[in-house]
């Protein structure tokens, strides 16, 4: 039982946010939750194909992006009312344009990965990010979705008549899906595909010699990371509503990899506290100093030389032993 | 080389307001939260926005119109998200009803729409993209710099009063760069013989070079904005197209920085301003002057002129309303645009984008050795946008 | 049209040597030390501004030179000291958050230093005008002066690698870092020379390309992302696969600029052929690279091992 | 007796190096069949081109008369195939069980499933439970690998082999790095295992050879010398100034 105390003080955190937030007075504290939450989403998708499966993708935020403009290309279509190639209609339901962003992050991910995945190493973490930069130039270049200026989604996407218009209401919608996320998450660790997968983190030869084909493990791993990734585009686009390249850029996947090393690597709770931990750095940082970057590298790098297993690691160890 | 400035020090003391939160002053000043890019290599814009605004409230006192202002400054980092999250913090946390300060087009797309939501008022000192001119224009949304189009089709209007009768355009691959050439066409209304589209971020730009010396074109324009526009002027030069071809330029490729760091590259080149350093108007004189003595030799910008007619703006209206409890007052009265603009006459259309005057510039060698631009004559008289017919308020 | 093929060469190959003086450093880094180093664009932004300054105080570009090189291996030092010999035993994914930390340490104190505006480098006087090569080819001949820099290392480093002990063991090191180690040499200091030539290299770098672009905060990850295009096509690891990946890259991107849409224009509509090749050549490099990958996956001139 | 693993020919070049020269080998079903031959013979290449990490330049291989010469690693122990590696080759951060229940998985499939829970396969867990218990590591159950001593390394390298339920093993060198009393106990374990699943023995230590081997070929310069009996090899000149002419000595 004891291991659940800790996820159920994290979702209980979340859960009383906005409440603690007016409390507070400080609002910034709903939006700041619910961004960790979507980049918790993200960062824990890299998690899975990085801590778990050991591939360190460079051009995650591809699958983040394209998430993120589904849902703004969609509302576009929605509201000037002509189909996409005179055939998709537009959406601004919710329950269609989240599954939309995570099919179309999916098909990417399936194409990019089986390229990408021929290679390993360096060489892998270079295609990802060359990847990620084709479909950032690309879009920069889409004249019909604005461009490097993006897409407005004048009203947040619609969900069972809920007023999306309030922010908080918003903040809840965003909470429960990450909570059905991570719940689904854990059965994927946990299911007899995650354990291949963290067999073929810790030694892919061993794997071959048991009659594993671990490119087709390594592939559905990466296709699930990229639908993760695109559900979490796709909350973003509508919390900002906003949709813009700048999600695809290659300093955003190096975020996520922050997150994901800052939290602890591998670990399933990292991912979230890292995205904590960034947001809310950058947050107060670029509150206190204009020179906030330079904080910013100080304290990521002393993170990254003096501890290992990064928060989580650090959690566990003032807890007691358990790594 | 250019050290840290004495602005350090007012930044620290607004940053430590923000950091204690509290009510300190004894009159309850009106805040203005300014949401700006400090981050990376366009960060002197960003720097620039802040001191002329703080520099119009330093004139007067800490006050702008009378009224007591505090200004909260944060960067953006050059991230749409970061911005949006700071709008909601002066909006929700610190009460702020009048935000300003976004440089870029993509920022001001996350950001402004949830300010004029939520019943607080947007003043643009710089980007204003199309389409917040046009369908998604807003009452609580005001652009004081001019509307992106507006920049490139003055450069047009600028080449075919030259007498030039074909040009070669050229900018980078992506929708600024795009609305940049079309903007042009429709001003310049001449002969295109080349349009080529460069990569974003792109250093070497040879391969250009020697298109257009095949092209041999009566006129060059170029939209690069910041470090790409510094490399393709002084490679432009090196490959002595400089005074073979002549070349026209819009406001962001001339801002007085980038002119500092092309050096000799620059002149002899043409340009167009809504406003120069040069403007014989008391107001940018005065502007000027203010300027030179707080920031000594550092170059002055049209971005600084801008933030500083915004900070003037907001005084008019302030000096009206006396505050900001009544926000159908002050929107009323910004509208009136009732301040001595350093560009001379300006007014806000029907959308509340500028009405105004464009200039010519010529880039000539200054004293210190630094190209300066030197007003040549007016272009086009009471120039607004062609989206304002788009809008219904 | 045969002087504006020659012309655009003369392009590729100077652009080429630029991205081999970077790739070289990155390469033996990498291949050596197994150390994935995002801030070498930061020490090629340190070179740019610390020769362009002193430049500019003496008012002699010459005097620059050793001064670029200086400030940068000196730096290059003090990050292989401070933070990198900490990285050698960890993973990549420890090495990609430090060194991008640094990236935002150095971006953030040169606007300490030198501000934010980009700062103006003056070329040599004697490379200001353009030369007639041949007759007809109009040429800068600073950018002559680039391909020479930039061969002459090249050479410099051929002769290096070749022929001297250092070399033998920088050789040895990026096949099998275990017999380096049991040859009983200090593997520390060839680790610490071979981190001070790489930073100084890219230092030249950025002092030399300082007249040709902009000096400013974050020159050095718009050409990170290049340079590592280079490296990974070539072979990590590979001095050689770096050079001919460097001038090929170099080359082939200048190319396609030039005259993709020209002669896409003879096979289809204008309008279609300049988007295809507006869309081929801005994704050109990323493009190669992934081709290059998915047929050789170790790249050109992998060093086995 | 049929034979389970049949080699013709096999050929591989590195460069101007013949690491493997011709090479026709025959196991026999039921046998322990062993390879030996000096340092540089091409033992560890012929091995790697058998179990499908390397790719023969010319040459055939059938495992139970089915030709394998082209098939991936995987479809090679789907075929029967099992190897223990040299260097041992585990999963570092799972336990011993750990190790063994994902090799049963594996042979047991099903794998691609993300909405199951592994730890509620019961068939897998009980099969896990029942090979450990017959081993000499049950005690060492949840011990993570990273802790376990060499010996008990070489050890789990076997069991995760047989979990495989494979017709033929590959076993490269499994006595290297032991103790006398842990290579007693490695070549107790494998005798009991004859008759049960066919081996290839690549072995250093000549005791364990001659104790284990129904036949033995010689590997020299990556040619076979010669395939017999203990007796045989023990008797013959060439194989006596192979070994001679190397740093190795025979008995």
């Amino acid at each position: 039982m004891t291991r659940l105390i800790f996820p159920a003080l994290i979702f209980l955190s979340f859960l009383f946010l906005p409440v603690l937030a007016d409390l507070l007075g400080e609002s910034v504290l709903r939006t700041m939750g619910a961004r960790i939450m979507i980049y918790a989403i993200c960062a824990a998708s890299l998690n899975l194909i990085l801590g778990y499966g050991g591939m360190v993708s460079f051009g995650h935020a591809a699958f983040f992006g394209i998430g993120n403009y589904v849902v703004g290309i969609l509302y576009h279509h929605y509201a000037s009312g002509e189909p996409l190639w005179g055939l998709i209609p537009g959406s601004n339901q919710m329950l269609i344009t989240l599954p939309a962003a995570m099919l179309v992050a999916g098909i990417a991910a399936l194409i990019i990965g089986a390229l990408s995945l021929r290679t390993s190493g360096v060489q892998f973490i270079m295609i990802t990010l060359a990847f990620a930069q084709m479909l950032f130039f690309l879009f920069v270049s889409l004249k019909t979705y604005g461009g490097e200026d993006g897409i407005i989604v004048r009203r947040t996407n619609a969900l069972f008549g809920l007023n999306m218009r309030d922010k908080t209401t918003v903040y809840y919608v965003i909470l429960g899906v990450a909570t059905l996320y991570f719940l689904a998450l854990w059965r994927i660790v946990n299911s007899s595909f995650g354990a291949m997968l963290s067999g073929i983190r810790q030694n892919e030869r061993r794997m071959a010699a048991m009659g594993i084909s671990t490119y087709r493990y390594k592939l559905y791993g990466f296709v699930l990371a990229g639908m993760s990734a695109g559900l979490a585009g796709a909350l973003m686009a509508n919390m900002l509503r906003f949709a813009s390249p700048d999600t695809m850029h290659w300093t955003k996947s190096g975020e996520f990899m922050i997150m994901v090393i800052l939290g602890g690597v591998g670990s399933f709770l990292g991912p979230i506290l890292g995205s904590a931990a960034f947001v809310t750095l950058e947050t107060y940082l670029a509150g206190w100093t204009e020179h906030w970057p330079l904080v910013l590298g100080l304290i990521l790098l002393i993170v990254v030389l003096g501890t290992r297993g990064g928060i989580k690691g650090l959690i566990d160890r003032l807890l007691g032993g358990r790594s | 080389m250019k050290r840290k400035t004495p602005w350090s020090l007012t930044g620290l003391a607004t940053g430590a307001l923000m950091a204690l939160g509290g009510p300190a002053l004894a009159e309850e000043p009106v805040k203005i939260g300014m949401i700006t890019t400090l981050s990376g290599a366009v960060g002197y814009i960003g720097e620039d926005i802040r001191d002329a605004f703080q520099l119009a409230m330093d004139q007067n006192g800490g006050k702008l119109g009378g009224v007591p202002v505090e200004l909260l400054v944060e960067d953006d980092g050059f991230k749409p998200g970061n911005g949006r999250q700071i709008a909601e913090k002066f909006m929700y946390d610190e009460d702020v009803k009048i935000l300003t300060g976004i440089i870029f087009s993509n920022i001001a797309g996350a950001t402004v729409p949830d300010v004029v939501d939520n019943g607080a008022i947007y003043i643009s000192p710089n980007a204003a993209p199309s389409n917040m001119a046009g369908k998604e224009c807003h009452e609580n949304y005001f652009a004081v710099a001019w509307q992106n189009d507006a920049l490139h089709e003055a450069t047009g209007i600028a080449a075919k009063k030259m007498g030039y009768k074909n040009a070669f355009a050229l900018a980078p691959n992506y929708q600024a760069g795009k609305d940049a050439i079309a903007g042009f066409k429709k001003g310049f209304g001449g002969e295109i013989v080349g349009e080529l589209y460069t990569q974003l971020g792109q250093t070497d730009y040879s391969a250009e070079m020697a298109q257009i010396r095949a092209a041999n074109p009566e006129v060059v324009f170029q939209f690069h904005p910041g470090g790409m526009g510094i490399a393709f002027l002084r490679q432009y030069q090196q490959a002595g197209l400089l005074g073979q071809i002549p070349m026209v330029l819009s406001e962001p490729a001339t801002d007085a920085v980038i002119l500092k760091a092309v050096g000799e590259s620059a002149v002899g080149i043409n340009g167009t301003a809504h406003w120069n350093w040069d403007f014989d108007n008391e107001a940018s004189k005065t502007f000027v002057a203010a300027w030179k003595e707080k920031y000594g030799d550092r170059p002055i910008t049209y971005y600084a002129s801008q933030s500083y007619d915004t900070a003037l703006l907001i005084a008019s209206a302030l000096k009206e309303t006396g505050g900001v409890d009544d926000i159908d007052a002050l929107r009323a009265a910004l509208r009136k645009a009732d301040f001595d603009s350093v560009r001379g006459p300006f007014e806000f259309g029907p959308n509340q984008h500028p009405v105004q005057n464009w200039y010519l510039v010529d880039i000539e060698m200054g004293e210190a050795g630094v190209p300066v631009t030197v007003t040549k004559e007016l272009l086009v008289e009471g120039f607004g946008d062609s989206y304002s017919a788009l809008c219904q308020m | 049209m045969t002087l504006l093929i020659i012309e655009q060469l003369l392009n590729g190959l100077q652009y080429g040597v630029m991205l081999f003086l970077l790739a070289a450093g990155l390469t033996l880094i990498f291949g050596i030390m197994g150390v994935i180093n995002l801030a070498h664009g930061s020490l090629y932004m340190v070179g740019a501004f610390a020769g362009t300054w002193v430049a500019t105080e003496t008012g002699s570009f010459w005097i620059g030179v050793p001064a670029a090189l200086a400030a940068a291996m000196l730096t290059g030092f003090a990050v292989e000291a401070v933070v990198v010999r900490r990285l050698y035993a960890r993973d990549h994914l420890d090495q990609v958050l430090a060194t991008f930390s640094l990236i935002l340490i150095f971006n953030q104190l040169i606007v300490l230093i030198f501000g934010r505006a980009p700062i103006y480098t003056a070329l040599p006087p004697a490379f200001s005008e353009s030369v007639e090569l041949i007759p007809g080819l109009f040429y800068p001949p600073y950018r002559l002066l680039i391909i020479a820099v930039g061969l002459l290392v090249a050479l410099g480093l051929w002769g290096l690698i070749n022929f001297t002990r250092i070399g033998m063991l920088v050789r040895a090191g990026s096949t099998n870092r275990e017999m380096v180690r049991a040859l009983g040499v200090d593997i520390r200091l060839l680790y610490t020379f071979v981190f001070g030539l790489g930073a100084m290299l890219a230092g030249l770098a950025g002092f030399m390309t300082g007249p040709i672009l902009a000096v400013q905060v974050g020159m050095g990850e718009q050409i990170l992302l290049a340079t590592f295009v280079v490296v990974v096509i070539g072979g990590v690891g590979s001095i050689k696969g770096a050079f001919v990946a460097g001038i090929g890259l170099g080359v082939i991107d200048t190319c396609l600029r030039a005259f993709l849409p020209g002669l896409l224009r003879n096979l289809m509509p204008a309008s279609e052929a300049d988007a295809l090749g507006l869309g081929i050549s801005s994704m050109g490099i990323y493009l190669l690279m992934a081709v290059v990958l998915l047929i050789r996956p170790k790249g050109l001139f992998a060093v086995e091992g | 007796m049929t034979a389970i693993l049949t080699v013709t020919g096999l050929c591989k070049r590195f460069g101007g190096l013949t690491a493997t020269d011709n090479v026709s080998l025959e196991v026999k079903t039921g046998e322990i069949h062993a390879l030996i031959g000096p340092n540089g013979a091409g033992k560890s290449t012929l091995i790697n081109q058998l179990c499908g990490e390397l790719a023969p330049d010319a040459g055939r291989i059938e495992l139970g008369g089915r030709e394998i010469t082209h098939d991936s690693p995987e479809d090679r122990v789907h075929q029967g195939l099992g190897r223990t590696f040299q260097i041992t080759s585990l999963l570092e951060d799972f336990t011993v069980r750990q190790n063994l229940g994902l090799a049963i998985q594996a042979r047991a499939g099903g794998n691609l499933r993300i909405w199951d829970r592994v730890g509620a396969r019961r068939s897998i867990w009980a099969e896990a439970d029942r090979r450990l218990g017959e081993s000499g590591l049950a005690a060492r159950a949840g011990t993570p690998v990273a802790d376990l001593s060499h010996g008990e390394k070489k050890q789990l390298e076997l069991i995760l082999a047989l979990a495989g339920e494979p017709r033929l093993l590959l076993l490269d060198e499994p006595m290297a790095g032991l103790g006398h009393v842990e290579s007693q106990q490695m070549i107790a374990g494998l005798n009991g295992l004859r008759g049960h699943v066919s081996m290839l023995l690549v072995e250093h230590d000549m005791d364990a050879v001659f104790a284990l081997a129904d036949r033995i070929s010689v590997l020299v310069y990556g040619q076979l010398l010669m395939t017999g009996t203990a007796e045989e090899i023990r008797r013959d000149a060439r194989v006596r100034e192979a070994y001679l002419g190397g740093e190795e000595e025979l008995c």
